[in-house]
């Protein structure tokens, strides 16, 4: 079935050694144990980066005296987490405060196995991939709702709520807009994504139709509010509701909830990446430069600079806000796009040339747009005599 | 640690062990957001742009004791919040430690003598391992007090038997 | 209006609720027979010339000289029945400071009542802000008043013996915090 | 089917990230709705008035200083004021002019304490650190003229703990420009955010009746369109010579004291403060800032009661003397006390965001509600 795993067998001359099943069926769990840990990794690379950003927009230096410039900050983290006592309040639901995390967790890695890293490099390259991604990543809402229940306590069932609610009401204009990429390129598995958006920076979604360029602001707004970061934090608002969902949840769960955060930061840009900005393309015509692993992680890297980014600028908001943002303004836009992006399709390829004349018309007004805002704001000069 | 703690005998891998748990204990105290008084105005300086406890790693306030390795008690602790402050310092997973931070936590400072209303000390509630004098106590103090509490941590026995 | 203009007001509707005038010269705190506090307030408060829409602040007292000075004497040992106004005998007291924000003008009274029996109207319906003052006055000095909506204890724990501010207070030897006991009397 | 709902009880506190220190609020919550918050004070009842009973006037002021401990220049401030009227002294211009100038600049410092831990409360993390970051710059002055950072204890009965250093005028003239700068930028990243307009515009409304009613003061009383000042409208030291506005909630800043409004009064009053300390820096006379009364004072018998401008509103301090060297009586009319017992009248039937956007909004200071 996939051409990346009998390559691999072939080279290393399984077959001979064991039957192709066994050999396919081990490499399958060598690249699921891979992801797992890649996850894990990425998840203390984010949250070292999260805070030395932070530091940085803050006028800080964040952390530096653990390991060089700070860098085993997260190491030592992670293993006082795993080291620290799990508290189970009394009258909890031990088992579902047991199983909450897990299954948060299991809700953001099932999506990684189906994520195009590369050209041939995905550990499951299913058809129906995006369809699998948007389903096993809500996954998680039961287990933030399970926690919220489970730990008997007011403010983590107010949490586990407020989850519950906002994601998945803002399941729903992420998944149009997906849909209005899914028209235009005709295909849900991601390794085609990539392969259609092949060619230079002019072939990708987001510049090839001005449907795809409103869907993509839908698509990583609503992410946003999918992996719950400022202005989504609702949650887990500290300053409302103590921790939220994890109140209760101490040492090696909380941390992988935390976990999951991350890869599911990673995983809603893997997604945005994939279907608007070209996936593992280098962006000029011809084949990726230096594989196009590289490439899919600088872009997801620049993406998660913008929600870290965001989450240190903008303050939260009001859950009623919250949802008629989803339901009265991103909503009916995601269909007004996928509406287009259908209408698109059906376009030859005169309609599509006009169409990306309209997307970087679409994307200059935008630009303009921001510039013009930036340049409202009053930038300071760092003076002397006031350290900055 | 559970079943592992306090189990065996010094040796080249339990003492190592030991080390590599103590380092990752020491760098990542995670204060408790908990302020009682003026006292925790310093501690927020503390954490803010000039002096900036991230750098120890010491500065991910979190707001829920179960996450928090670190209680600071920065202010006069009354008997009506003696209580509470207890009961926060319960509800603190294990590894914990208590840092009293001016006057008022130590001794009940410039309200000993006719504080009727006032705790003599947060040590007669909590366990507290660093003191830090001062009312308030400038934020290089309670930097100090953290350093102080990290070569603390550093000569803990987990794995290895108590002495 | 000037403060003594309002007094001789007051003195005119109230006649000898109005007991005297403390220190005309410098700010002028006039002191009323308890039991019509809350009927001066409610003239003060909606007499169109005088519209004292705002307590400033409203803070008991204990007129009994400091310990050291004179050892505590036992309220049981005073008479009930003695002349309020009369200041050698010490009273509990409330004072209000009064302001209006359309006249532009500030008046002070007091009100003096017996420490055994400590009982003034409640003035909380005139101005809401009285309510956490009344409550604050109760908590420290024991005074009652009377129509207060919700009359608790404001600082101190709901448990707490005595009322700390009278001068005659004397602190309880301990306090149960949980399990633990704690002293409080003389720290170590 | 009949869709059921039950009444939560929620306790706030008094260990609760937004509650600034040691306040309980009991809240009743139906969902996210809250019907009912009741606020319980006295966690950090310190005595201070029983104490003050203790000890001399001049032995009272470092207790001041912890009352409300973000403008504890402002205490001094108040309390000796009070002194001086009972005494009937007057204080010489170079000390007053100096009073003014670290009461303002603790104005300043305690308004940027407030914006930073309201948009903390909004969920807004980089402002909190840009507010500390310029308040670290008032410290360092303060900490320059009286040696502490926190808790001054520079105010003194009939003068001052000690005179400017020398040189200070200029630093304080470029501490202020640079923080006008940097209070532009503040502007752009927290005052027009479009998300913080949306969370305070309309929520918590305290009408001017009823803000009067409870004994409102200070920036939450002049939200709510009433406009009064006490260093305009009851002068004290040398406010009469000082020309400044006295902000004030309406068309100009925002809607009639909503959340919106109370903050835009506190960011209008730190300009405001910024061209006091200006006016005060310019030509200060010479004299003798030291105190000119001796230190163990003794009032005549007799009873005052003075309010002062603090951040929070005002303070009142009412003095009894019997005179001896100690007050007979001593108590504090703590603005955050009065504008904190709005907070059940105001908080029902709102979201739980809101409330907690509310209780920013009156920016409390627990170590004087409670004292």
């Amino acid at each position: 079935m996939q051409g990346m795993y009998e390559t691999l067998l072939a080279a290393l001359g399984a077959e001979r050694v064991v039957p192709f099943s066994v050999g396919f069926a081990a490499l399958v769990v060598v690249f699921a144990l891979f992801a797992a840990i890649m996850g894990a990794v990425v998840a203390l690379i984010m949250v070292l980066a999260e805070r030395k950003i932070s530091a940085d927009i803050q006028e800080r230096i964040g952390p530096n005296r653990v390991g060089p410039m700070g860098f085993f900050q997260t190491v030592a983290d992670a293993v006082k987490l795993l080291t620290k006592e799990n508290v189970l309040p009394r009258k909890a639901d031990s088992i579902l405060h047991y199983c909450a995390p897990t299954l948060v967790f299991t809700g953001g890695l099932l999506p990684v196995a189906a994520i195009a890293w590369s050209n041939g490099i995905v550990v499951a390259d299913l058809n129906i991939g995006v369809l699998y991604v948007v389903g096993t990543a809500s996954l998680g809402v039961i287990g933030r709702l399970m926690a919220g229940w489970a730990s008997n306590n007011k403010w983590s069932l107010l949490g586990g709520m407020r989850a519950a609610g906002q994601m998945i009401s803002y399941e729903i204009p992420n998944s149009i807009a997906i849909l209005s990429v899914i028209v235009l390129a005709g295909t849900l598995n991601l390794q085609e994504l990539s392969e259609a958006q092949k060619g230079g920076i002019h072939q990708w979604f987001v510049f090839r139709s001005p449907f795809a360029f409103v869907a993509c602001l839908i698509c990583l707004v609503s992410s946003l509010a999918e992996v719950n970061r400022t202005p989504f934090d609702l949650p887990e608002a500290e300053s409302e509701l103590v921790s939220g969902y994890h109140t209760e949840y101490s040492g090696i769960r909380w941390a992988i909830f935390m976990m999951s955060e991350y890869i599911g930061m990673v995983v809603v840009n893997a997604v945005a990446v994939a279907l608007f900005f070209g996936g593992w393309n280098g962006g000029l015509p011809g084949e990726p430069l230096l594989g196009g692993w590289i490439w899919y992680l600088l872009k997801i890297a620049a993406l998660m600079y913008c929600q870290v980014w965001v989450r240190f600028v903008l303050p939260r908001l009001r859950i009623d806000q919250l949802m008629s943002l989803c339901w009265k303004n991103l909503v009916p836009l995601g269909f007004l796009a996928l509406l287009g992006a259908s209408v698109q399709a059906l376009l030859g390829p005169t309609g599509q040339h006009v169409m990306m004349v309209a997307a970087w018309l679409t994307f200059g007004g935008f630009v303009t747009l921001l510039f013009a805002a930036v340049l409202k704001t009053r930038h300071v000069p760092a003076q002397d005599g006031i350290p900055r | 640690m559970g079943i592992l703690e306090e189990r065996f005998d010094p040796n080249i891998v339990t003492t190592t062990v030991d080390a590599f748990l103590d380092w990752a204990r020491k760098s990542s105290l995670w204060p408790m957001g908990f302020g009682l008084a003026c006292c925790a105005i310093e501690m927020m300086a503390t954490s803010m742009s000039r002096y900036d406890l991230d750098r120890f790693g010491a500065s991910v306030f979190r707001s829920s004791p179960r996450q928090s390795d670190l209680l600071i008690v920065s202010g006069t602790v009354t008997l009506k919040m003696a209580s509470r402050v207890k009961r926060l310092y319960d509800q603190m997973a294990e590894p914990r430690y208590v840092i009293s931070m001016g006057s008022c936590a130590n001794t009940g400072g410039p309200y000993w003598e006719h504080g009727y209303h006032v705790l003599k000390g947060v040590d007669r509630i909590i366990p507290v391992d660093v003191y830090i004098a001062g009312c308030p106590p400038r934020p290089e103090a309670l930097i100090d007090g953290v350093l102080q509490l990290q070569k603390k941590i550093a000569q803990q026995r987990v794995v290895r038997k108590a002495v | 209006m000037d403060a003594l203009a309002i007094a001789t007001m007051v003195k005119g509707v109230f006649g000898g609720a109005l007991l005297a005038v403390d220190q005309p010269d410098v700010e002028p705190v006039a002191v009323i027979e308890p039991e019509k506090v809350a009927e001066v307030a409610r003239f003060l408060r909606e007499t169109p010339g005088l519209a004292f829409d705002y307590l400033m602040c409203l803070s008991g007292f204990d007129t009994m000289p400091a310990e050291e000075d004179h050892p505590a004497r036992s309220t049981a040992a005073e008479d009930a029945g003695a002349p309020v106004a009369d200041s050698t005998e010490p009273t509990l007291g409330v004072a209000y400071h009064l302001f209006s924000y359309s006249q532009r003008h500030r008046f002070a009274f007091k009100a003096h009542t017996p420490r055994n029996n400590p009982h003034i109207p409640s003035v909380t319906q005139i101005w809401p802000a009285a309510d956490w003052h009344e409550r604050e006055a109760f908590d420290l000095f024991g005074i009652i008043f009377d129509g207060h909506p919700d009359l608790r204890r404001i600082l101190l724990p709901e448990d707490w013996v005595g009322h700390p501010l009278r001068k005659d207070y004397a602190a309880q030897e301990s306090y149960r915090i949980g399990d633990a006991c704690v002293q409080i009397a003389r720290g170590w | 089917m009949p869709f059921k709902t039950e009444e939560m009880l929620l306790n706030v506190g008094p260990q609760h990230p937004s509650t600034h220190g040691v306040l309980h609020l009991e809240v009743t919550t139906d969902g996210e709705l809250v019907t009912n918050a009741e606020p319980t004070i006295g966690y950090l009842h310190r005595c201070f008035e029983k104490y003050a009973e203790t000890l001399t006037y001049q032995q009272i002021i470092p207790y001041t200083d912890r009352l409300d401990y973000l403008s504890s220049m402002n205490n001094n401030f108040g309390f000796v004021v009070a002194v001086e009227k009972l005494m009937g002294i007057s204080v010489c211009e170079r000390a007053e002019r100096i009073r003014v100038i670290m009461a303002e600049l603790n104005r300043i410092a305690s308004h940027l304490m407030f914006i930073g831990s309201f948009s903390n409360d909004l969920g807004a993390m980089t402002p909190f650190l840009w507010c500390f970051r310029d308040r670290e710059e008032i410290l360092k002055i303060f900490e320059e003229v009286s040696g502490a950072r926190l808790l001054y204890n520079y105010y003194r009965i009939g003068g001052l703990a000690a005179d400017l250093t020398p040189g200070i005028e200029d630093r304080i003239h470029s501490f202020l420009n640079q923080f006008e700068a940097h209070m532009l930028e503040l502007d752009d990243l927290f005052t027009r955010n479009a998300i913080v307009i949306a969370r305070l515009k309309g929520v918590g409304m305290i009408p001017r009746e009823t803000a009067i009613a409870y004994g409102l003061s200070g920036p939450m009383l002049r939200a709510s369109g009433v406009d009064w000042d006490c260093r305009r409208d009851e002068p004290y030291s040398i406010y009469p010579s000082l020309r400044f506005e006295v902000p004030v909630g309406g068309e100009k800043l925002g809607a009639l004291g909503d959340c919106y409004a109370r903050y835009l009064v506190r960011r209008a009053e730190i300009d405001q403060s910024v061209s006091l300390v200006r006016q005060c820096l310019t030509d200060i006379p010479p004299g003798d800032v030291k105190e000119q009364v001796k230190r163990n004072v003794r009032p005549p018998v007799g009873e005052v009661y003075v309010r002062t401008e603090n951040p929070r509103g005002e303070i009142g301090f009412y003095l009894r003397s019997d005179g001896s060297t100690k007050p007979s009586r001593v108590k504090v009319r703590a603005p955050s006390f009065c504008n904190m017992s709005v907070f059940n009248r105001i908080s029902k039937d709102i979201l739980v965001a809101d409330m907690i956007a509310i209780l920013g909004s009156v920016d409390i200071v627990l170590g004087e509600i409670d004292r």
